[in-house]
């Protein structure tokens, strides 16, 4: 099967240092990645290389075999990346409407289905960008970017702030829409219990290298790993009922 | 009375008009840009040179202002201007002096150092009677360009896509790139065409002022107060501002003339303080 | 890192601590401030006088220095600063008049403390009008305040000598001592003298606990009103002390000129004491003083080049400068500097 | 029993928005309270008034008995009212050492000196140092805020709370952002606080609320929905439907 | 072959550099007619850019004094510069030509300040009096709100009231302010005869757009103003509606005289066609000084010997008759009323009247 998205061999950083050494990962249609790792491991260093903000020092990045390394972010974005930027960045001046409407691409992804998706943002559809609570920003930023009507969505901590009620339903979702659209997607997650019964895959960064690469299942029944690599042992993902 | 009325509005309007490119450089892509008065320049010797060496009409002009200055913006935009609005805007206010520099010594080179002035077309020229007052004809055409001018702006930035992307890639540029808008494309656009109505406004305000080498330093604290007591994220706000400040103006020279060098920055003080983001804004607060 | 605990908490506050001493290329700043006395004071034949410049730079200088103290540390976008020098600059010349030329009351260094208590206090009531606003409005209600007081200068001609200016301004000698002379050799030595205090001071000030809030309010004011800092009070007190440094500067360039006028606080003070701290580096405290010298200087240079459009090859300057380096000239030498060891690491 | 805050009637509206709905609510010393709602409920905008951040439309709030309403942000600050931020607000130019002195400094009324040189007072740099080794960031306590990853800075975020030794401290979301092994670690900060500190955890993981909290408030809608013990509204059924959903709880 | 030096300080930028351009032009002029050499030696010209601003003219005064070593000083576009400039003057001994600066305060501030221009009052009587002659009863005075504006004012009102007429109202329109209008709306709702203008000639052309803009022609109003108002450089752009304006001053290009044509001939050959105005000739006039105190000292570059040597000098200007007073050291240069015409196609200010010499009025004071 074709690789919807596909990283070869990249490494990236922020001026001299080197934040992303030699990452690469491929991710078919329909499947979902959770990327994981502790704080400051290049989680958002690797999504935003993707989007083409972070500066690539080598490899070459392919979405549906065509290389889109050389492209600027905007034609990326239109190329059907779509992202939801960890620290939410909602257009402040812009109304809740406009912050869609200003990026919206022709596609199934309508601005009736977006709040169909968030009932809470229809409510707020005038206010500006920054009159919105935390949790109704961060609907905002995965609303937008599903506008862009995008092949792949990476999505940096896209449950942050949200109440549980709608992670759950935000995640189920996603996973949904990932599947039947055949879409693809990487999710950047704090809590691997959450987000691994969810994902195809799996991948742990440590200090900028793949530590563990593999699917999500098998990951779920490596509590060691999980441990030595992201410090999570305690809690485990017992079902509650 | 009304004609003093009148005599603000008009002068508010030459306010305007000299800063009107700016409402779109300084005030939609919060760019410092103190060389708008360059701009302007450039579209008045333009016009000027036009007009008294080739003898072309002042109707074509005001297009031809325009359509050089906007050359002239896109082209700086692309080689200079590109560099800097990630910076401060402290590093565009010492860029943008650098440039009002360079262009008064141009200016100064090709036109030399005296005033100039242009003798405006006879249907502008002249009085007429309004309501009983009389009224310059120039005065009217500029109140008229002016007010068609602000709705067509604040149409194209309140309400349509290319104004919410523009706002979007002031607010946050690396994002709205990410998302798919071309920021590069859009600024420069947004750029020529502000830089285009500073040349318009440059050929209207020779219609009532004479110009000269120093106009960019000389009127640049007029623009300047019509951007800040207007608010920067609207056109209609310097639009009222001018109203406001043309109009207080004229009427306490006219009638308290002992103060008459004051009241236009009692004014702006007295506003800003009041409303720090000016007088005309949404209240945005934070 | 617990077992280095005790040995790393001494290097931290010492690192702090070491952050405020002075280095080796300050003392060598102000030593070759100094010795540009002996190259330019005349003393050595063939070499022209320029002392009454280097002066003047160092006025600015002392303006800069004041605007970096707001602006560089405080984060306030100033525009007026040009009102406290021009008021300072009147304060001392009425004084130097006043007292026609006799100690006490011409005294130059009764009139600099004068000139900076009423330039301070006179900088106290306006700070009120800077506490809000984005860097726009308070560009422009500092802009608006010179733009009024120079309005008033220009109007107060009993006061004043109105656009004429003031004339017969005739400062003592200093300190009742030394005379000032056509080379401008006293006026230098004083007014570097001075210039070395305040620097002295402001240098205390922001390495001050006073000042690391300073620098806290100008990153966030939001939170550090959260944590307690009185935001208002800081601005109010560094904007007050600046103000009396222009003053100080103002008042410095009255008496070496020996004279006062309109256009000593008129906008384009305000405009060059601003272009210079960019130009130079804000932040550093010597952004100012180095950025008053290149200014000055390449403005001279220029200028005996092509009398009539020097302002084209300054502007050029100021562009480029822009474009190419970070945070003024000090951020250019910064960064070669870094580069430069970088290389001898390797 | 005496309480350290309480609000009356307290409302806040932007527009036809009602975010605050006449809110009257009470918090003894030393309470351990979470406050829980849904996105929009009116939590950070509760937060803000009680910091004052923002004024409230209309209502009153007390703290140790005195009339707070109209007081500034840093009156507060300076009584003993700290907060975290949910967005987070840093001094992106300093380092975290020097973020935490300037705390400190402002605390021991030590910051208006301004002609002794920083980092005279070794205890106030001691101080620093051993706040900052407790939230795990001792490391990086001379980098440059700014370019810190994103976890570290929400834990200089409360770092900067702490300094303060306030009486009542308002976290809003201080683990958003934080890896679930570090999580843990602030709440262990946290609790460790002396026992009269009052401190309101605004929190969407529930683990950490439920371990942390005794009692709860929920809020929706910008009103107070219910309000009772750890256990009471871990098994209300409203609050499963309104905000928790199928989440599973686990008491600590 | 010894070199006697010339310092000018000129505003070669900013607001003032048209009067800066016509100073150096007119000096350059002058050296073009006349030959750089004088009593056995070379004189040269080193000129300084002060931007307008005070105190950067003392301190180039004071460095063309001590390091250039220059035998004479002049220039000085505005008064507070010509004031700054009189303590290096005094205390170097060396003599300063006052070329542009208006104002009668000037050379009383120094023994070695000389004066090639003209004062206020001697622009303004002469204006005054034609107005009082000339059927106008009442008047209303509008002037920039700085000092030489004022000065205008006070002796225009002066003048004209003495000779019978009535000032109705003395309106200030405030420096640096673009727009002249309410002025001008209140001093047309006050139906004077006259309404009298000065503004700094850089000013000219703004104002009398909007004064044209008014149409004081239409409510029978005449304009009257010094010369400032019409100056020669920015006349031409002006338009027809200037046509008729009546002016006072001391030079018009279009003087008839054969020194005024030959010194034309050679401005324009030598400055790129421009057209000379009041301060090329101003400077010019200073260059003759110069020249002329040195030929007297023979050579001797003594600043008392040489600002002795020009008192009481009579020389035949492009101006017409020139003098300096013996006592006061004041220029007294000849008057004329003048009408803007239009001649050979370009717009002149014609003169139609002789108002002969006028001592300057205001100077008491010997010495
Ligand atoms: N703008 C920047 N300049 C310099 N270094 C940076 C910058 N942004 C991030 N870094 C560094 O790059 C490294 C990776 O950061 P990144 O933000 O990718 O981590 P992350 O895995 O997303 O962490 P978190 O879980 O906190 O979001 C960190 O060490 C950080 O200090
Ligand atoms: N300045 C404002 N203008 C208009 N509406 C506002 C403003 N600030 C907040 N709101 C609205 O008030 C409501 C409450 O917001 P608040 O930030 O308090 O919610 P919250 O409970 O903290 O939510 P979250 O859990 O998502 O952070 C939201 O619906 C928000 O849109
Ligand atoms: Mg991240
Ligand atoms: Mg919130």
């Amino acid at each position: 099967m074709a690789n919807l998205l596909e990283l070869r061999d990249i490494s990236a950083g922020y001026g001299e240092a080197v934040v992303l050494n030699h990452v690469s990962l491929a991710l078919p249609e329909g499947q979902s990645l959770a990327l994981l790792g502790r704080n400051g491991t290049g989680k958002t260093t690797l999504i935003n290389t993707i989007v083409g903000l972070t500066r690539r020092r080598e490899g070459s990045i392919f979405l549906s075999g065509q290389d889109i390394t050389r492209l600027r972010p905007d034609q990326r974005a239109l190329a059907g990346i779509g992202w939801v930027p960890q620290e939410r960045n909602i257009f402040r001046s812009l109304t809740v409407d406009e912050n869609i409407t200003a990026i919206a691409t022709k596609g199934p992804w309508t601005m009736e289905r977006i709040y169909k998706l968030f009932p809470r943002l229809a409510e707020r559809r005038s206010n500006m960008g920054n009159q919105l609570s935390g949790g109704e920003q961060q609907m905002l930023a995965v609303g937008r970017a599903l506008a862009l009507n995008p092949r792949v969505l990476l999505l940096d901590e896209p449950t942050e702030g949200l109440a549980p009620i709608i992670v759950d339903e935000l995640l189920q979702a996603l996973r949904t829409i990932v599947r039947e659209e055949g879409l693809a997607a990487i999710i950047v997650e704090q809590s691997p219990r959450k987000i691994l019964p969810l994902c195809d895959q799996a991948i742990i960064l440590d200090r900028g290298q793949v530590a563990y690469q593999g699917t999500s299942e098998d990951l779920t029944n490596a509590p060691d790993i999980l441990a030595t690599l992201l410090g999570v042992a305690e809690r485990g993902a017992a079902p509650a009922h | 009375m009304l004609t003093i009325l009148f005599d603000g509005v008009a002068y508010g309007m030459l306010l305007f008009v000299l800063g009107i490119g700016l409402c779109v450089t300084l005030g939609l892509m919060n760019f410092i840009n103190l060389a708008h008065g360059a701009f302007a320049m450039a579209g008045g010797y333009l016009t000027i040179v036009l007009m008294n060496r080739y003898g072309i009409s002042y109707y074509w002009g005001l297009p031809a202002a325009f359509v050089f200055s906007a050359a002239l913006g896109a082209i700086l935009e692309r080689t200079l201007y590109v560099h800097l609005y990630n910076k401060s805007h402290l590093d565009q206010t010492l860029f943008s002096i650098g440039l009002v520099f360079m262009s008064m010594a141009i200016v100064d080179y090709f036109m030399g150092a005296n005033q100039q002035t242009i003798n405006l077309p006879p249907a502008l020229d002249g009085r007429i009677n309004v309501l009983g007052a009389s009224v310059g004809i120039f005065r009217i055409f500029t109140i008229v360009i002016c007010g068609l001018l602000t709705i067509a702006l604040q149409f194209i930035i309140a309400k349509t896509r290319f104004g919410s992307r523009l706002r979007a890639a002031v607010d946050d540029g690396r994002v709205a790139r990410g998302l798919g808008i071309n920021v590069t494309t859009i600024f420069a656009l947004t750029f020529a065409f502000g830089s285009g109505l500073a040349g318009l406004g440059g050929a209207l305000s020779i219609g009532i002022i004479s110009i000269d080498p120093t106009f960019p330093l000389k009127y640049m604290i007029y623009f300047l107060i019509v951007i800040s007591v207007g608010g920067t994220t609207t056109i209609t706000g310097p639009f009222y501002a001018s109203l406001l400040l043309g109009v207080a103006d004229v009427a306490g020279k006219y009638y308290v003339p002992e103060i008459g060098g004051f009241i236009i920055y009692t004014i702006m003080v007295a506003v800003l303080i009041l409303r720090p983001q000016g007088l005309f804004t949404k209240g945005a607060t934070r | 890192m617990s077992g280095s605990h005790d040995k790393d908490l001494q290097s931290a506050s010492a690192r702090l601590l070491k952050q405020s001493h002075s280095r080796w290329y300050e003392w060598l700043f102000w030593a070759v401030a100094l010795s540009l006395f002996v190259i330019f004071g005349d003393f050595i034949p063939g070499v022209p006088t320029r002392l009454m410049l280097l002066t003047e730079i160092v006025t600015l200088a002392l303006l800069a220095l004041s605007i970096d103290l707001v602006l560089g540390f405080a984060g306030i976008v100033t525009l007026g600063q040009g009102a406290y020098f021009g008021l300072g600059a009147y304060v001392a010349a009425l004084l130097a008049k006043g007292g026609a030329g006799t100690f006490p009351m011409s005294d130059p260094v009764i009139g600099l403390l004068i000139a900076g208590l009423v330039t301070g206090v006179f900088g106290f009531v306006t700070s009120f009008l800077v506490l809000r606003g984005s860097d726009l409005t308070r560009l422009m209600v500092t802009l608006g305040v010179a733009l009024i007081l120079s309005e008033l200068a220009n109007q107060m001609r009993w006061l004043t000598g109105g656009a004429d200016g003031l004339n017969g301004v005739m400062p003592s000698a200093v300190l009742g001592i030394w005379e000032f002379d056509l080379w401008g050799r006293v006026a230098y030595l004083y007014s570097l003298a001075v210039l070395f205090i305040c620097f002295w001071l402001s240098r205390r000030i922001v390495n001050s606990p006073f000042g690391l809030s300073l620098k806290a309010i100008k990153n966030n004011p939001l939170r550090a009103r959260a944590i307690g800092v009185p935001v208002n009070a800081r601005l109010v007190a560094i904007y007050t002390i600046a103000a009396a440094l222009a003053g100080i500067a103002g008042a410095l360039l009255a008496q070496t000129t020996q004279s006062a006028s309109p256009d000593m606080i008129a906008f384009h003070r305000s405009a060059d004491g601003l272009l210079i701290l960019v130009f130079g580096g804000a932040g550093y405290l010597y952004g100012g003083l180095i950025g008053a010298a290149a200014f000055r200087v390449m403005q001279d240079v220029i200028g005996n080049i092509t009398l009539q459009y020097w302002q084209f090859w300054l502007g050029a300057v100021l562009v480029a400068l822009v474009i190419f380096v970070r945070n003024g000239i000090i951020g250019m030498m910064v960064a070669g500097w870094a580069r430069l060891r970088k290389g001898d690491g390797q | 029993m005496t309480f350290v805050l309480e609000t009356r009637n307290l409302t806040k509206r932007f527009g036809g928005i009602i975010a605050t709905d006449d809110v009257s609510f009470k918090l003894p010393a030393g309470a351990r309270h979470a406050l829980i709602g849904p996105n929009g409920a009116g939590k950070t905008t509760f937060v803000n008034q009680l910091t004052g951040v923002l004024n409230p439309t209309s209502g009153q709030i007390l703290f140790e008995g005195q009339d707070i309403t109209n007081w500034t942000v840093r009156r507060r600050a300076t009584a003993g009212i700290a907060r975290t931020f949910q967005i987070n607000q840093l001094f992106a130019e300093l380092t975290p050492l020097e973020s935490v002195i300037l705390a400190i400094n402002e605390r021991e009324n030590a910051a208006h000196e301004w002609f002794s040189p920083l980092g005279s007072r070794e205890t106030i740099v001691d101080e620093a140092c051993a706040l900052l080794d407790r939230l795990t960031i001792g490391d990086v306590r001379d980098a440059r805020v700014g370019d810190l990853p994103y976890g570290k800075q929400r834990l200089l975020e409360i770092a900067l709370a702490l300094a303060a030794k306030p009486k009542l401290l308002l976290l809003d979301e201080p683990a958003a952002g934080v890896p679930e092994s570090e999580r843990e670690q602030i709440l262990d900060v946290v609790a460790r606080l002396p026992a009269h500190v009052a401190l309101v955890l605004i929190e969407h993981d529930m683990h950490l609320v439920f371990r942390f909290a005794k009692t709860i408030s929920v809020l929706v809608n910008g009103a107070l929905f219910c309000e009772g013990t750890a256990e009471e509204i871990a098994r209300d059924p409203r609050v499963r439907q309104v905000y928790l959903g199928e989440e599973e709880v686990q008491h600590g | 072959q010894e070199v006697v030096k010339v310092g000018l300080i000129l505003p070669m930028t900013g607001q003032q550099a048209s009067t800066g351009r016509q100073l150096e032009a007119g000096a350059k002029a002058f050296l073009a007619q006349r030959g750089n050499m004088v009593a056995g030696k070379r004189v040269e010209i080193v000129v300084k850019d002060d931007q307008g601003v005070a105190d950067i003219s003392k301190r180039l005064a004071q460095e063309l004094v001590v390091n250039d070593k220059v035998a004479f000083l002049g220039g000085f576009g505005l008064t507070p510069i010509a004031m700054a400039v009189g303590p290096v003057a005094t205390q170097a001994k060396v003599p300063a030509i006052i070329m542009t600066a208006a104002t009668s305060a000037v050379v009383p501030q120094s023994p070695f300040f000389v004066r090639a221009g003209r004062t206020m009052p001697q622009m303004t009587f002469p204006i005054a009096d034609w107005a009082a002659k000339n059927g106008i009863k009442s008047a209303v005075t509008l002037v920039s709100d700085y000092a030489p504006g004022i000065d205008a004012e006070k002796f225009f009102k002066q003048r004209f009231e003495e000779a019978g007429g009535k000032v109705l109202d003395s309106l200030r329109a405030p420096l640096a302010s673009p727009e002249f209008s309410p002025f001008l709306q209140k001093a047309k709702d006050l139906k004077p005869d006259a309404l009298f203008l000065f503004v700094p000639s850089g000013q000219g052309a703004t104002l009398m757009k909007q004064v044209i803009d008014r149409d004081f022609a239409g409510s029978k109003i005449r304009v009257i103003a010094t010369g400032d108002v019409t100056d020669d450089d920015l006349l031409n752009d002006m338009g027809d509606s200037v046509l008729g304006m009546i002016t006072s001053h001391d030079y018009s290009a279009d003087h008839n005289s054969p020194e005024n044509k030959a010194f034309v001939e050679i401005f324009r050959k030598v400055n790129n066609n421009m057209r000379p105005n009041m301060m090329a000739v101003a400077a010019f006039d200073g260059m003759e000084l110069i020249f002329r105190s040195l030929e007297a000292t023979k050579g001797d570059t003594n600043g008392q010997k040489l600002v002795d040597a020009m008192r009481g000098l009579k020389w035949m200007s492009p101006r017409g008759p020139m003098e300096i007073d013996a006592q006061t050291r004041e220029a007294i240069p000849p008057m004329y009323i003048r009408k803007v015409e239009r001649k050979n196609g370009e717009l002149y200010n014609v003169e139609f009247q002789d108002a002969g010499s006028i001592k300057d009025p205001t100077h008491t004071h010997t010495k």
